[in-house]
Order: C-alpha cells, then structure tokens, then sequence
C-alpha cells in the first residue's frame, strides 16, 4: 500500500499525515510537490490540511490548478483512493470531485478543539474499523469549515449515504448545539457515489498517535489498509 | 416619510498597503494562463439599505457608518453608491 | 549643510545626539543617513537607557550555546537537540492597528527564529489590556487575537500557551509580546555577522514597499491622541509568504552556503546591514536599485526605513549565490545580490550611481549612545504610600464572611467573584481559536497545564525521542508596580514554578521588558529595580538570559494630558528540559481519592492580591517576598515527584491564591475536593 | 493593437447561503444606532487590468477567469463593470 501526500506551498499538515502513515503504520510514503504530475506508482492520494495558497480568495481556490490536480482527478475516477484532510476537503469540493462547498463557520471565528463525531456507515474500508452509530472524537481547526450544498445535492448525499460523518454530541444526538461551525446536517465528512473519495474537516492524522494520548483516528488509515488488501 | 435607499460600498486597501490577496489571486490568474492581467486588488463590496429624510442625509448617515465600522480607516479607503428605492418595490 | 531642528526632532533624535553623530561623520548628515541614525539610536534598537541595566543579567550557564546578541538564544536540550528561544513586543503597532500589529508581532519573532537555522515548532503569546468594559478595549482585544490566530494558523505554527490580562494600567497602551520556540535543523548554528571580503550579499523574501515607514522609532515615541493621525506606520504581514519563507530558508542555510543571516525587523535594510557589518567587524555595500520593490519613486529615506515584513538579508559564499538564488524561486520568493561585504567597517548605501549614504557600521550597530542614569535611592511616593497598608484597614470578617460597603458576603460569593474576572477566568474563548495542535507535538493542551509542553520530533533523520521541552510567560505587574525588585523575582520564581509543576527542569529565560518613560524618576526606579531582581533571580535559579527585548515610553496621555504609566511589566519567557514527554502532568485532579499536598509554606500576605483589587478595589501593600532556598526545594520535590510517577497532577498558587488555585485543579480535573485548613 | 482595460468584479454568495458575516456587521450598525439598516450581504470586490482586442473579447476572458477562479458557482454569483483606459493614462 503505497501512500502519496500532496505538498502545496502553503500546507500545513503533510510532515503530520506522512509521520502516520509512515512511521505508525509502516506503510511507504512519498510527499508529492503540487507542480508534479507523475503519481501513477500510489494507491492512497491524501490532500493534507494548511493554507494551500494562502487560501485568501477561498480556501483551496487557487490549489485546485496546480499540476497535480489533473492527476489527482483521474486516479479519483479510476476509483483509487484520495483522502482530501481539512484545506484538502475544500480542495476536492473547489476541483468537483466531491459535491458542495465549506464557507466560512457559523461564528465567524476559527476553532481548534476536540469534537465528537457519529460514524453513520462502516462498510468502507474508511471505516470498516468503528462499529455503525459509534461516537468518537477528533480534532477539528478551521475558519471555513461550514459545508454547504444546494437542496438537492443535499438530499442525493442523504439518500446515497454519502455521508460518512457528522458532528454530534457526546451522546451521539445530532442537532444544532453540537454543530460547531453551522454544516449542513451536521456533515462533517462525505465520499463520492463509488466511496473511494473522502472528504474530511476533522483531523484523523491528529488522533492517530499513542504518545498525545488521543487515537481515535488511527482506525480510519488502518481501516484503509487492511480494506483494500481483503476487498 | 423617509425613504428607503440601496447603498453598494466599496472598501479597499489604501495602494500604499501590501495586499497578500490581491498577488496570490494574481498569479493564479497568470497560471490559468490569462498573462495581461495585472493590478489585481482584492477588497470587500457591501451591500445594505437604509432609510433616511432625503439623499443628503443617507450619505451622512454612510459615511459615518463607513468610518466607524465598515472600513478601518488605517489601512482601508471607502466609496458607495446611493441609489432610492422605488416606494412601491420596498423589500421589506 | 547642517539639518534643521524639526528635521532632527522629527527623527526623534536629541540636539547633543546630533552633534555626536557630526562629530563621527565629520560632516552633517544627509536626509538618509539622519533617518538611519534616528531608527537605529531609537530605545527599541539600541538599548541606550536600558543597557547599562542589562550588563549585570546572567547570561552563561551549562545549557546556553548561544547568549545574548544574536537574533535569538539557542540552548542545549539534551541528545544532541538544540532550542532556539526569543519574546518580542509590538505594543504600539498594536495599539493603532490591532489586527496586523499583532500579526506582524507574530511574523518577526518567527523570523528572528528560523534565521538561526531553527524550524519554529511553537508561539506563545503574553497580552495586556484594558478594563473589557471599554469598547476600544473590546476593539483591540478582539483583533489582537484575531491576528495572532490569522498569522500563526496560516504559518503552520502552533499557538500553544501565553497569559491575558487586563487592568486599566493598560488601557490606552495594550502589550502585545510574542514568544516562539525553534528546532536547530542546521549542524551550524547560523550567525549574523557578516565575513569574507567580496561575499554577495543577498536580498530574499518580500517586495519593499512604504509601509510602517519609521516603525523602529515610532516604537518608543509615547502614543499621544494626535499619534492616532499619524497611521501609516502600520505594516502588514503575508503568513503565506513568511511559511514558504521558512522553507526556504532552512533548505538554503543546510546547503552550507550561507555566511551569515538577518531578518529585515524593525528598521529593515538599515538594521539588517549595520549590524550583520558590524557583528562581523566588515563593511557592507548595498544598491538600493537592485531592491524589488513594488511601489514607484521610492528615494533612499524610504528603501532605508521601510518596514515591509517577511524580508531577510544574507551574505552568500562567493561563487555560491545561484544555487541559494534558485532555491527561493522554487518557493516563488525574490532572491537578488544586493551588493557585497568589503573590508572597510563602512555601511555604503548606493542608489541610481550615487551614494546615497556612507556610515561606519559601529556607529549605527555597536558604539551607539548609552544614558547610565542614577536610581533614585527614594522610593517614589506612590511606592511608600502603598507600603503603608495593613490587613487592619480592611472590613472585620468572619468564617462565615464579610461586610463590604454594607453587603455581606460569604466566602464561596468572593472566590466566584475572583473566577470571574477577566484576568483569571477562562481564556478558552483565545486558545479555541489558535490552532494548537498543527505540527502534532503539543502533549498538553492549552488551560490543561501550568505550562506547554511539546515533543521534540526532528523532521530529518530517524531520530526517534522521547524528549520535549516546556515552555510559559509569566509576570504579576501588580506585584512589580508596587515593588518592583521582589515582583521582578517573583515573575522568574513563578515561571520556574510552572516549568516545575509539569515536570519541566528550568533552563533558561528570555525577557521582555514593557516598562514607562526611563527620563522620568519614577520610570527609571522601576525599570533599575525590576532589572536587579531579575539578575538576583535568574543568578538564584540558575535560569541565564540568553537575551530579549526592550519596550519603554510604554505611556499614554489621555485627552487632558495627563500621563498614564502602564503597569512596570517585566515578561519572562522560560523554556525547561522534559526527558520522558509521557512523565508529564497537568493541573486537574487525576482519581478520586488521591492525596492532595501544599508544598511550601502558607504564609499568607494580602499585599498586591487580586483580591484586594478584584473585591476591595485597592492596590497596595507589600507583595510576597520569594525566599530562593525554599522555591528551590519546592520544585525539586516536585520534579522529583512527578519523574518518580508518585504525582498525578501540580498547580501553582498564583493571582487568588489557595483557594483559586485549588478551583482551578477542581475544574481541570472535573472533580472536587475536600481540604482541612489547619485550625 | 491589444486595449487596456479596467475591470471591477462583485462576487456575491448566493441568497440562500447563510451570510453571518452580514448578519453580525448588521447587528453592529445597530447597536451603534443605525437602527434603519436592512439587508446587510458582505461579498467581494476585485479590481484589475486586464488588455484585449475588444470589449467583448475582454468579457468573454473576464467571465471565464470568474468561472474558473474568481468566484465559486456553488455558493456565488458574480457581475462586473468593464472600461477602456484610455491609452495615455494607461499605468505601466
């Protein structure tokens, strides 16, 4: 299982992700600089979080035209895996492989904290290693995290099941007080109608390490690689 | 009776002032191919209404606005149009 | 042709000054060169009244490899680890522009880091202001933070501990001092002074533009009403580009090509080239026409004193300047030789074929004026008459409560009142929108300690460790405004006491000092004393100053001119060893059941409390006394508790004493307590 | 013979996506006593230079660059205001 994480200048969490999922897991990881094209040796494409461009006309409008976007695109339609992490969410929404938009939060201010999150299905492989309804918790840091669509891509995302995590409260109850940044339906991560691309505000890469004690995250890149090998 | 009036405003940064924005969104552009661009500035467009005796009186009352909250006067400049809306077209 | 007197005022620079600066030259000074002279003798660049007080701050240690005089102090971590450390203000930038004056704070103490060869790994952040009642308080402190969270998040940064206060000493003139942590990544650590005659000197990072023109001195002139007007000295900051700026950097110096380095702060190319000259004991030549710039007409006043952010300046191996040159382009950064390094100690300006400006080097960086001043040996009467308190004068009590101003109240009503207050209660609203945990090093989260800690984790190398270092910014201005010797001991004794309830052992300090007007008696008294008790301290503690910043002229004169002293506030930043980052521990109570001890005495003393100045609204008395042999034991036992794994948990008693400390660990730890006073 | 042109561009979230930023600035002018203000939607304003070789050529590249980067169809709309610099004051 060979990982690829995509480096834009103004990334962030790419050291973050690779040190997942080369140091914890084991697993082979090259960083791939935004402007190459070349990524046909990886299985896993991540879009890590950051500020890809500065994000100051909107997060991730300007990244979307890097070289590597093309490519990325196509390894998305040929249903390889891309996990698009926060800035790389919006990226995937602003390069249409995933549907909507993250606008800016409810309360017009950035958060940094740790939320619940309910898991609403487990037979991908992003998830096949939570149980269906559990509630666990990652980190989420974002400005522009309030994901938006217009009605009817909201009911087809509902209807499909395409969303795979919403925010909720500690007890699971998904409504308006345990919506941190306003998102529709409490969407906090959704896949594309074939599943093999995720798109995420929250952090798995910062729950993944046993030393910072939190390690919800580590089931979704585990799920990822025992998945794929059985599926 | 006062009267209902559409303002558009225009903030932007004093050209003094770097704008980070305005040369990200540059060479974006560039990169997208469209090369003869140039000058890219990037600031806020507001739009709102308000009511007030007449035209003169709207214009004081946005200046004021423009001053006190809408614009920072230290690394921004302002301007607006004023227009009256029709009485009968009134979005309430 | 000599310059007129408005002309030198307006460069803030006194008539003798003036006559010292013709007597060096030999001649009278151009436009150019008296606005060189005026940024670079201003009190934020040369120390001139505070020097005298700095040269007697510890500064050697076993830990420390780099003191004072670089752009930051690099001590020894253990495994070969080296940190970088430094605390900057931007007070006044803050005050007129809250939002880029503090992200601009946050952008130069990152700079000041990685052109040492350091990755920043950390930011903590120490903020003042005034009463939240006011609403150009409310303005200021929303968009400081706002800027700070805009820069640091942008940058990649963690934003990870600090301290807010707010009292109304601070009202017209809030302190804005940001402290950042570094990782040496280079096998040299990168110095400033500049060597090899005939070297390129390279210009890298931002274009130059106007603004913030005259920002160095415009630091230590007081904020009047009318400075209101005069705005423009404002910079603004691109988070975006200072983040590829570090990339950068850190890729050039590990090529080895890299001479010396600089980061364009206050003062800009003035500064950068004056000092990398005269650290090197050369001379540096530059063409003003080689600078990217990106507004037209620029003359040499402006190139020289313009502000603009995210540039640095280094001095290249000759030969080698392409390989560094294209390493900037890949990250879309100007990189242009600007001139050379010569052997005469001059710095010579060049612009359109002329010199636009030729100075010894030292003159500007080194041998500048110093203003030894005698310590009034009185203290001021403010000081006396607040000595003069006594627990007498306050309400008789009982243990059931008080009566104040003809209401009664009971003791539980007091203690919420004191976790209300702004300065003490919860400062989750701040950190929540600081990213604290990018980078994936943070141990402990932001409220969950009495310092940060932070896992060292070297991005080359298969250099696996369990090791960190802790990190705070401490200072009680209270207790330094009344006596300014013990609460300058006390801030260094309290920030020592924090490292040590996390299981941190202190290193080493960084400081900044945010004090008034040094030419007024009451000022100087101040800012002499609080010096003393910092050497006392750092000597007692062994904790050395490896350097720091200066602030003064920290006043504002309201509308009726009358002058309004900020509060005498000495921040000390401390950094301390962590070798196990799993041996750590945090403030709340950890299991029911658990044992809960006072380490130290309990000698009570209401002098200087927060509540005195929260419940009684009176300021005065005579703040605790640090007693060095029993704080040294205090925290060795705790250390030495923690490491053992026989302690769950520490906290400090700091504002509030006991029983808000205890309410503190009660909340952390989502638990209660039950204490037995001795009777 | 290229023309230089002056564009401004409005970009505007849609009507049916929540606007707190409008909402707050709108509660701000409130409360500092502009009680008769409605309606408040914050957006962008984009200036730029662009040069080609004729009005509608110029807004045919001017929508594409608002398509493609500019604004984001899903949650935006987008209008401008085109003008010819005339030649001698054109900003070099």
């Amino acid at each position: 299982m060979k990982f690829g994480v995509i480096v834009f200048p103004g990334s962030n969490c790419d050291r973050d992700v690779a040190y997942v999922t080369r140091e914890l897991l084991g697993s082979s990881t090259r960083m791939v600089w935004h402007q190459d094209t070349d990524i046909s040796d990886l299985d896993v494409i991540i879009v890590p979080g950051g500020f890809s461009y500065g994000d100051y006309l909107r997060c991730g409008a300007i990244a979307r035209f890097s070289n590597v976007m093309n490519s990325i695109l196509d390894h998305g339609k040929q249903g390889k895996w891309v996990l698009g992490i926060c800035n790389g969410f919006q990226i995937l929404t602003e390069v249409g492989l995933l549907p909507g938009a993250l606008v800016r939060n409810r309360d017009l201010h950035f958060i940094c904290d740790r939320v619940p999150l309910k898991i609403e299905r487990t037979d991908l492989p992003w998830t096949r290693h939570y149980t269906p309804q559990q509630v666990i918790t990652l980190p989420i840091a974002h400005g522009e995290g309030r994901y938006y669509a217009d009605p009817d891509t909201l009911k087809q995302l509902e209807d499909q099941q395409q969303i795979l995590f919403r925010y909720c409260s500690a007890t699971g109850a998904v409504n308006d007080s345990s919506n941190p940044n306003g998102s529709l339906n409490n969407i906090a991560g959704i896949v594309n109608s074939s599943g093999n691309v995720l798109g995420m505000m929250p952090h798995p890469e910062r729950a993944s390490d046993p030393i910072l004690q939190a390690t919800d995250g580590m089931a979704l890149f585990q799920g990822l690689l025992d998945g794929v090998l059985v599926g | 009776m006062a009267i209902q009036f559409k303002a558009r405003i225009y903030v932007t940064l004093r050209p003094s002032v770097l704008d980070p924005a305005g040369v990200a969104v540059q060479s974006g552009l560039h990169q997208l191919g469209y090369d003869s661009v140039e000058g890219v500035r990037i600031g806020k467009y507001i739009e709102l209404q308000l009511s007030a005796e007449n035209q003169t009186a709207a214009e004081a009352q946005l200046d004021q606005m423009c001053d006190r909250l809408l614009a920072n006067p230290v690394i921004e400049n302002y301007c607006f149009e004023l227009d009256e809306v029709p009485a009968l077209a009134v979005d309430r | 042709m000599s310059c007129s007197p408005q002309e030198i005022a307006a460069e803030g620079i006194k008539a003798q000054e003036y006559a010292e600066i013709v007597q060096r030259l030999g001649r009278h000074p151009n436009k150019a060169e008296l606005g060189m002279f005026g940024v670079m003798w201003s009190e934020h660049c040369c120390y001139k009244n505070s020097r005298p007080l700095l040269k007697q701050f510890p500064t050697t240690g076993k830990y420390v490899l780099v003191g004072p005089g670089e752009n930051a102090g690099v001590v020894d971590v253990g495994d070969g680890l080296r940190l970088a450390f430094k605390i900057e203000s931007h007070n006044h930038p803050s005050a007129i522009e809250p939002f880029q004056g503090a992200a601009t704070g946050v952008g130069g103490i990152l700079r000041d880091i990685f052109t040492m060869g350091a990755r920043p790994i950390a930011v903590l952040n120490s903020l003042r202001f005034g009463t939240l009642d006011n609403a150009r308080t409310r303005r200021i402190f929303h968009g400081v933070v706002e800027g700070i969270s805009n820069y640091g998040n942008c940058v990649g940064v963690p934003t990870v501990g600090g301290e807010v206060y707010f009292d109304r000493a601070y009202s017209g003139n809030p302190l804005v001092n940001a402290m950042a942590l570094g990782l040496m990544e280079t096998e040299e650590i990168v110095k400033s002074g500049a060597s090899g005659e005939g070297n390129p000197v390279l210009y890298v990072g931002s274009t130059t533009g106007r603004d913030g023109l005259g920002g160095a001195s415009f630091a230590s002139a007081e904020l009047t009403d009318e400075s209101e007007r005069d705005r423009p000295a404002v910079q603004v900051g691109d988070p975006f580009l200072e983040k590829s700026l570090i990339e950068a950097c850190l890729e050039a110096f590990k090529t080895g090509a890299v001479v010396a380095a600089q980061d364009m702060g206050a003062a800009g190319i003035t500064c950068s080239t004056s000092e990398m000259a005269a650290n090197g004991g050369v001379g540096i030549e530059l063409d003003l026409d080689k600078i990217p710039v990106r507004e037209s007409g620029m003359i040499p006043y402006e190139y020289l004193l313009s502000e603009s952010q995210e540039r640095m300046l280094f001095v290249a191996a000759k030969g080698r300047e392409q390989e560094l040159i294209d390493i900037f382009k890949r990250w879309e950064l100007e990189a242009v030789v600007a001139g050379k390094v010569i052997t005469e100690p001059l710095v010579r300006i060049f612009h359109q074929g002329e010199i636009a400006a030729e100075i010894p080097a030292t003159a500007l960086a080194d041998n500048t004026p110093i203003y030894p001043r005698e310590t009034p040996s009185e203290p001021p009467e403010y000081a006396q008459k607040a000595w003069e308190w006594s627990v007498g004068s306050l309400p008789p009590c009982t243990k059931d409560g008080i009566l104040i101003q003809g209401n009664q109240r009971n003791w539980s009503d007091i203690v919420l009142q004191l976790l209300d207050s702004p300065s003490l209660a919860s400062k989750q609203w701040v950190y929540r929108q600081y990213d604290h945990q990018v980078q994936n090093n943070t141990v402990i989260l932001p409220g969950g300690a009495d310092a940060a800690v932070i896992r060292l984790r070297p991005q080359e190398g298969s250099h696996t460790t369990q090791r960190g270092v802790a990190a705070t910014t401490d200072c009680n201005s209270r207790y330094v405004y009344l006596n300014p010797y013990e609460g300058a001991k006390a801030a260094v004794a309290e920030a020592a006491r924090n490292l040590s309830c996390v299981g941190a052992e202190p290193l080493a300090i960084t400081n900044n000092l945010n004090f008034g007007s040094p030419e007024k008696p009451v000022g100087y008294w101040q800012l002499a004393n609080a010096c003393a008790g910092i050497a006392a301290a750092c000597e007692a503690l062994e904790t050395p100053v490896t350097g720091g910043n200066v602030s003064l002229y920290n006043e504002t004169l309201d509308a009726e001119g009358t002058p309004q002293a900020i509060y005498p506030t000495p921040v000390i930043g401390m950094v301390g060893k962590v070798e196990d980052v799993t041996q750590v521990c945090g403030q709340g109570w950890q299991n029911e059941g658990d044992l809960i001890y006072l380490l130290g005495e309990n000698r009570a003393t209401l002098g200087g409390s927060e509540y005195l100045a929260v419940v009684h609204d009176v300021v005065a008395g005579k703040p605790p006394v640090v007693d060095f042999n029993l704080e040294r034991s205090v925290q060795m036992a705790c250390r030495g508790g923690i490491q053992q794994g026989w302690v769950n948990s520490a906290h400090d008693c700091a504002e509030g004493g006991l029983a808000v400390a205890l309410a503190e660990c009660c909340l952390g730890g989502q638990r209660g307590a039950k204490i037995q006073l001795e009777n």
